[in-house]
C-alpha cells in the first residue's frame, strides 16, 4: 500500500538515481525541479484535454444525448481531433488590433494558469514546490489571469470584445475579495498559508476533521467554489464571454491556437480551482483506502463534475445583478464566516458549533432578507379569463 | 473625525459638478449575423455603459416577395409558400390561409376536417411554445440544456405531422374545403400518447426552470409593457395577454369549432420577460384540455368538401368570385390575417399577410430604453418572432 | 424564503436526466444516423419520380403539361414527343425537373390526372455541382410500378385497383363501339 | 547567482523605460506592469517570498487595474491615444530628475544601511507577530485611512450617479 502511494515520489527518486551516474553533483537540483516541471507540463494539458472531452459528455448525456462518440471508442480521441483542428485553423488578427498586446494576451493566460498548478498538493509529499506561502502565491497568480483577459479584450478593436473585457475586469475583481475572505478563514484556524499544513491539520478520525463538516467550514467552501466558478467565468458567471449577448465577450476575434490558449486556460483555472477548494476544505489526498493521489483526483473529479453540472443547468447573471451579488451578499458573509470562526476556535466543542452555526444562518437569512433584488423574486398567480 | 471631515467637504464641494464624468456613448449593432436574435434582424443600439440608450430596429434581410410572387400564381400554388411564412409553425399558416380563402369563395368545411384542423393547429401551438421557452433560455445563457429538452418533445409532435402531411416542417396539409389527406391509421394511439405524457414534460419544464432563482431575477421586472401601450400598437397574441388584456381571437370570433370547446385563457399582471414565458406555460396546458377533447368527439365522415376536392384536383379551375375577404386565426404568435381581393380570375388581386411577429416588434423600442443589453436581448426573445414572418 | 431551493430543484433535473440516460432505456432520444436509420413514413414526400407499368420507354405520364403548369416555384419542363409526320404522341420527349428549385411539396402529384407522377422517399441525393448535376431529366426520374408499390403501398394498390376499373371500363365501351 | 540580479535589472529597467516612453497609452501600462513583476523578481532573489506574493497581488493584481480602469473612463475608449510626446517642458522635468538623483546618490552613500537584519528566513508567521506587536499603530492607522478613501470614492461615485440618473431620464422622454 506504501508503495502504491509514494509511486510518483520513488518514480522521481530512480530518475534522480539513474541521472546521479552521469550528471555533476550541482546540476541536480536542477533536475529534479525539472523532473516536477515537466511531469506538471505533461499533467497539465493532459487533464485539459480530457476535461473538455468530459465536459461535452456529461453535458450531452443531461441533454438526452451522447456526446462525442464519432472520433475513437467513447469518443476518446475527440480531444486530439480538436486540437489538431486548433492547430490548422488560420489565426485571423484583425486589421485594427494592436498585434502586440493581441498576441501576448493569450500567452499571458495561460501562464498564470499553469502556476497555479505548482503549489497543488497532488497528494502525500507530492506537492511541486514546497512553498510555505503557497496560498498567497495561490491568489497572487490568480489575480494575474484578470489583467491578461483584460489585455485580450481589448487589444482585438471591437466593440463586443471591449464590452467583454470590461465585464472580466470588474467580475473577476468583486469576486476575488469574498474568495480571499473565504481563505482567510482557513489559513486563521491553521495558523499557516503553506497548502501541506492544511491539509494535514485536516487529517484524523477517517475524514471527519475536514473542515467542510464545521459550520465556517460549510460556508467558506459554498463561498470559495461560487467565487472560483465565477473567477474562472463559468456558467452562471460566464459574462464575459456572453455568447447570447455580446457574441463571445472578449475572445471574439481570437481563432485557431490563440483561441485554444483562452479555453486551455479556462478548463486549466477550473482544475485549480477545484483542486484548491478540495485542499482547503475536503482535507486534500486525506483518505482511508485509496493512495493520496487517487483521493485528491477524486475529490477534485467531483467538484469539476458540480462545475460542468452548473453548466448544464443555468441561465446567465446580468452585470448589474453579479456585482450586487458579489457586494451584497457574498461579501458580508465572508465577514460573518470569519466571525463566526474566531468564535468556534475559543469556545470549547459543544457550544462552539451552536454559536458558529448561529451567527451563519442569522446573516444568511438577514442578508437575504434585506437583499433588494432579493425580496422582488415573487411567485404570481395568474388569473384566468373564460 | 476624518471621516466626518471629508463627508462635511464633499457635501459643499459637490453641488456644483462642473466636469461631468460623463462616458462615452458606444453604438453597437447587433447585427443581422448574431447568435440570439432568432433569424437575421439588426438592432441598432446605442449603449452609455451597458444601459441600452436608443435602440433601432433593421428588418428586411429575408424579404422574399411573397405577396407579388402570391399575386402571379393559383390560389393553391401559394399555398406551400405560406410554410414559409413562419416556419416553426407551418399547419396554423395554412389554416389562416384556408379560412381566409373558404370566406373568400364561401366553401363549406365537413365536420370531420374541422376537428383536425383543430387538432393539428394545437399541436403547432404546443410545439410553438415549447420551442420558444426554450429559445428564450438560450438568450438567457443556459447552455442548450431547455431548448434541447424543448427539441425532444417537439420531435415526438413532427413525427405525428410528418406521417399525416408527408413533410416534418413544410407540411402543405390544408386545402380550401378540408385537408388533403385523411389521418394515417396510427394517428388516434400517436396522439393519445403525446397528450398524456406531455403534461409530464411540462411538469418537468416547470421544476427546472419556474422557480430558478436566477431566472426570476433576470426576468422578473424587465421589458415591462404597459397595458395601455400594448393595446394602442395593437400587439397581439401571448405578448398582449402577458400584459393582461383579455384578447384571444379563439374567444372573440370563435372561427371553426373553437366554441364548442371548453379551455381557459391565461393572463399575466404586470407585463414583464416572466410573465410572457409563464403565460405560455399556462396557454400549452390548455391546448392540452383542447386536444383531449377534440380526440374525443372527432367523428367519421369526409375530410374534404366534393367542392375543395375539385377545387385541390384542378387549381386553374378554381375561380372565387369577385370582392375581398380578411381571415384571421389565433397563430401561436399573436394574430395571423390574410387579406385577398380577388377579381374573378384564378390569380388573387390582391394577397396580404397580417404577420403577429412584425406588428409586435414595433414596440421593441418602448420595452428596451432603460435596461441593460443583456435585457434587450432576452425582451427581444420573449416578443418571439420569427423573421420568416416578419420580413415576408 | 425559498432564496436557493429552486436552483437545487433545477439541479436535481439535470442530474435526474444524467442518471436516466445510463439506465432507463428511452432517454437517449438520439438516432445515430449512418449507422442506425429511422423508418421510413409512408406518406413522407421527397422529390418527384416518374412511374412506368412495363417498360421505361412508355412512362404513363402523356405530357399533358399540367403539373408544369400548377407547380409553384415551375421547375418542371416539358417537351412533347412528335413522330416523323409532326403529329404529337401521348409520350414525353424531354422531362426535366430541376430539383435545386423543387420544394417537395407534392402538388404535382395532385394534380396530375393520369396518376403518373409521385414523391419519391430517397433524401440522399448530394451532388457536386448546383447547375447540371441537379437538374435531372427523364432517365434519372423513370422509376418502375413495383418501387412504387416497395415504398408507398397503400397508395399503390388504390391506384392499381383505379387504372384496373378504367381498363375494364374502356374495353367495354370499346368493344360495344367496335362490334 | 549574479546573472539572475542582471538579468532582471535590464528586464525592470526596460519596464520603468517602456512605461515612460511608449506612445500608446495601454502599453505604458502594460509595461508598468513588467516594472512591478520586475520588482517581485528582487524580493525573491533576496529570499521573501511573502513581500514578492504580496508585490505581485498589491501591485500587479489591484495598481494596474485600477491604472487601466482609470485609463479606460477617461480616455475615448476606443481611439488611438498617442502622447505629444515630452513636449516644450522637457527642460523642466530633466531639471527635476537630476536634482532627485543627486539627493538619492548621496543619501545612500553617507547612510549606512540598518543592519538589524535577522540572520535566516523571515517566515510569515514572525511577520505577522511584528506586524501585530510592535507596529500595530501605523497598522491601525493605515487601515483608517484605506476606510476613509473608500467611503470618499463611494461619495464620490455616489453624486454623480445622482445626476446621471436625472441625464439619462431628459434622454428618454426627448
Amino acid at each position: 500500500m506504501e508503495r502504491l502511494d509514494q509511486l510518483f515520489v520513488l518514480l522521481k527518486k530512480i530518475i534522480l538515481q539513474f541521472a546521479e551516474s552521469f550528471l555533476p553533483a550541482p546540476l541536480l537540483p536542477f533536475l529534479s525541479i525539472l523532473v516536477s516541471i515537466t511531469a506538471i507540463a505533461i499533467f497539465a494539458p493532459l487533464t485539459m484535454m480530457y476535461l473538455t472531452w468530459l465536459e461535452r459528455k456529461v453535458i450531452g448525456r443531461m441533454q438526452n444525448r451522447f456526446g462525442p462518440n464519432r472520433v475513437g471508442i467513447y469518443g476518446l480521441l475527440q480531444p486530439i481531433a480538436d486540437g489538431i483542428k486548433m492547430l490548422t485553423k488560420e489565426d485571423v488578427i484583425p486589421l485594427g488590433a494592436d498585434r502586440v498586446t493581441h498576441f501576448l494576451a493569450p500567452v499571458a493566460v495561460v501562464v498564470p494558469s499553469l502556476l497555479l498548478f505548482s503549489v497543488l498538493p497532488f497528494g502525500r509529499n507530492m506537492t511541486a514546490v514546497n512553498l510555505d506561502i503557497g496560498l498567497l502565491f495561490f491568489i497572487a497568480v490568480s489575480s494575474i489571469g484578470t489583467l491578461a483577459i483584460f489585455m485580450g479584450g481589448w487589444a482585438s478593436r471591437n466593440k463586443f470584445s471591449l464590452l467583454g473585457a470590461m465585464r472580466a475586469f470588474a467580475q473577476m475583481i468583486s469576486y476575488e475579495v469574498p474568495l480571499v475572505l473565504s481563505v482567510v478563514t482557513v489559513v486563521m484556524i491553521v495558523g499557516s498559508l503553506s497548502t501541506e499544513k492544511i491539509v494535514e491539520a485536516q487529517s484524523g478520525w477517517g475524514g471527519l476533521r475536514w473542515f467542510v463538516f464545521t459550520p465556517w467550514g460549510f460556508v467558506g467552501f459554498m463561498l470559495f467554489f461560487i467565487c472560483s466558478v465565477s473567477e474562472v467565468n463559468r456558467t452562471p458567471f460566464d459574462i464575459p464571454e456572453g455568447e447570447s449577448e455580446i457574441v463571445a465577450g472578449f475572445h471574439t476575434e481570437y481563432s485557431g491556437m490563440k483561441f485554444a490558449l483562452f479555453y486551455m486556460a479556462e478548463f486549466l483555472g477550473a482544475f485549480a480551482y477545484s483542486a484548491m477548494a478540495a485542499t482547503l476544505f475536503l482535507g486534500g489526498w486525506q483518505g482511508p483506502l485509496l493512495p493520496s493521489w487517487l483521493w485528491f483526483g477524486l475529490k477534485t473529479f467531483c467538484l469539476v463534475f458540480t462545475m460542468i453540472w452548473l453548466r448544464g443547468t443555468f441561465p446567465r447573471f446580468r452585470v448589474d445583478q453579479l456585482m450586487s451579488y458579489a457586494w451584497k451578499f457574498l461579501f458580508p458573509m465572508g465577514l460573518s464566516n470569519i466571525l463566526a470562526a474566531g468564535i468556534w476556535y475559543h469556545t470549547p466543542f459543544p457550544l462552539s458549533f451552536i454559536f458558529a452555526t448561529w451567527i451563519l444562518l442569522l446573516s444568511f437569512i438577514g442578508l437575504s432578507r434585506l437583499n433588494p433584488t432579493g425580496t422582488r423574486l415573487e411567485r404570481r398567480t395568474y388569473r384566468f379569463a373564460e | 473625525m476624518f471621516v466626518i471631515w471629508l463627508l462635511v467637504i464633499s457635501r459643499t464641494e459637490m453641488d456644483k459638478p462642473e466636469t461631468t464624468l460623463d462616458t462615452q456613448m458606444l453604438e453597437v449593432n447587433i447585427g443581422p449575423q448574431h447568435p440570439s436574435t432568432h433569424g437575421v434582424f439588426r438592432m441598432n443600439v446605442t449603449l452609455d455603459g451597458e444601459t441600452v440608450v436608443r435602440l433601432k430596429p433593421a428588418m428586411g434581410y429575408l424579404h422574399r416577395n411573397h405577396e407579388k410572387i402570391a399575386e402571379g400564381a393559383s390560389y393553391l400554388a401559394s399555398m406551400p409558400f405560406t410554410d414559409r411564412l413562419d416556419y416553426i409553425c407551418s399547419m396554423t399558416n395554412n389554416l389562416a390561409y384556408a379560412i381566409a380563402v373558404e370566406k373568400l369563395a364561401g366553401i363549406e368545411v365537413p365536420e370531420r376536417a374541422q376537428y383536425i384542423r383543430v387538432i393539428m393547429a394545437e399541436l403547432t401551438r404546443l410545439v410553438n411554445h415549447t420551442l420558444l421557452v426554450g429559445f428564450l433560455l438560450n438568450d438567457l445563457g443556459a447552455f442548450f440544456t431547455p431548448t434541447l429538452y424543448a427539441f425532444r418533445e417537439r420531435e415526438k409532435i413532427l413525427d405525428l405531422f410528418e406521417a399525416t402531411s408527408g413533410a416534418r416542417m413544410m407540411c402543405n396539409y390544408m386545402r380550401f374545403g378540408g385537408v388533403k389527406a385523411d389521418l394515417h391509421p396510427g394517428f388516434m394511439e400517436k396522439l393519445k400518447e403525446i397528450v398524456e405524457n406531455y403534461p409530464r414534460f411540462l411538469d418537468e419544464f416547470e421544476k427546472l426552470l419556474t422557480e430558478n432563482e436566477i431566472l426570476m431575477s433576470r426576468c422578473q421586472h424587465v421589458g415591462i409593457l404597459p397595458k395601455h401601450l400594448a393595446v394602442d400598437a395593437s400587439a397581439t397574441g401571448p405578448l398582449l395577454r402577458a400584459s393582461g388584456v383579455d384578447y384571444d381571437i379563439r374567444k372573440v370570433d370563435g372561427y371553426s369549432i373553437y366554441p364548442r370547446f371548453k379551455f381557459r385563457v391565461p393572463l399575466g399582471s404586470v407585463g414583464d420577460v416572466y410573465d410572457r414565458y409563464y403565460v405560455r406555460i399556462l396557454e400549452m396546458r390548455e391546448s392540452i384540455k383542447i386536444l383531449e377533447q377534440a380526440m374525443k368527439e372527432i367523428p367519421p365522415g369526409e375530410f374534404i368538401s366534393k367542392q375543395g376536392a375539385t377545387g385541390a384536383k384542378s387549381p386553374r379551375t378554381f375561380r372565387p368570385p369577385k370582392g375581398d375577404a380578411y381571415g384571421r386565426i389565433e397563430s401561436p404568435k399573436g394574430e395571423l390575417g390574410f387579406y385577398l381581393v380577388s377579381d374573378g380570375t384564378p390569380n388573387p388581386y390582391r394577397y396580404h399577410v397580417r404577420p403577429p411577429s412584425f406588428i409586435n416588434l414595433t414596440i421593441l423600442e418602448d420595452m428596451c430604453l432603460g435596461c441593460k443589453v443583456a435585457d434587450a436581448i432576452i425582451i427581444l426573445g420573449s416578443v418571439d418572432i420569427v423573421l420568416g414572418e416578419v420580413d415576408r | 424564503m425559498s432564496y436557493g431551493l429552486g436552483i437545487l430543484k433545477g439541479m436535481s433535473v439535470t442530474l435526474k436526466q444524467f442518471v436516466e440516460s445510463y439506465t432507463k432505456k428511452g432517454s437517449i432520444v438520439t438516432v445515430q444516423y449512418p449507422e442506425e436509420r429511422r423508418e421510413d413514413v409512408e406518406r413522407f414526400r421527397n422529390f418527384p419520380i416518374l412511374v412506368y407499368d412495363e417498360k421505361p420507354e412508355a412512362p404513363r405520364c402523356v405530357a399533358c403539361d399540367i403539373c408544369a403548369k400548377e407547380c409553384p416555384p415551375k421547375c418542371i419542363t416539358i417537351v412533347r414527343d412528335r413522330d416523323e409526320q409532326g403529329r404529337g404522341l401521348q409520350k414525353p420527349k424531354v422531362f426535366d425537373i430541376d430539383l435545386s428549385v423543387c420544394m417537395s411539396c407534392g402538388i404535382c402529384e395532385e394534380v396530375c390526372p393520369f396518376d403518373a407522377i409521385f414523391m419519391d422517399h430517397q433524401f440522399e441525393l448530394s451532388a457536386y455541382d448546383r447547375m447540371e448535376s441537379l437538374n435531372y431529366h427523364q432517365e434519372k426520374l423513370l422509376k418502375p410500378n413495383s418501387y412504387l408499390h416497395q415504398i408507398r403501398p397503400t397508395d399503390a394498390t388504390q391506384i392499381d385497383a383505379k387504372l384496373k376499373a378504367k381498363e375494364e371500363a374502356k374495353k367495354k365501351t370499346q368493344p360495344g363501339t367496335t362490334a | 547567482m549574479e546573472l539572475f540580479f542582471y538579468l532582471l535589472a535590464t528586464l525592470t529597467l526596460l519596464g520603468a523605460l517602456g512605461a515612460v516612453l511608449l506612445k500608446n497609452l495601454v502599453h505604458c501600462a502594460l509595461s508598468l506592469i513588467l516594472f512591478f513583476a520586475g520588482i517581485a523578481g528582487f524580493y525573491i532573489l533576496l529570499q521573501a517570498e511573502f513581500i514578492a506574493a504580496v508585490q505581485i497581488l498589491i501591485y500587479v493584481g489591484a495598481v494596474a487595474t485600477l491604472v487601466l480602469f482609470a485609463i479606460m473612463l477617461t480616455q475615448n475608449v476606443i481611439g488611438e491615444t498617442t502622447l505629444k510626446g515630452l513636449g516644450q517642458n522637457r527642460w523642466w522635468a530633466l531639471g527635476i530628475s537630476l536634482v532627485v538623483i543627486t539627493v538619492l546618490v548621496r543619501a545612500i552613500q553617507h547612510q549606512t544601511l540598518p543592519s538589524f537584519l535577522p540572520e535566516g528566513r523571515v517566515t510569515t508567521n514572525e511577520i505577522g507577530h511584528t506586524l501585530v506587536t510592535t507596529y500595530v499603530l501605523p497598522f491601525e492607522v493605515i487601515s483608517i485611512l484605506l476606510t476613509g478613501a473608500m467611503i470618499g470614492a463611494i461619495v464620490v461615485a455616489m453624486e454623480t450617479k445622482k445626476n446621471k440618473q436625472q441625464a439619462t431620464g431628459d434622454r428618454r422622454r426627448t
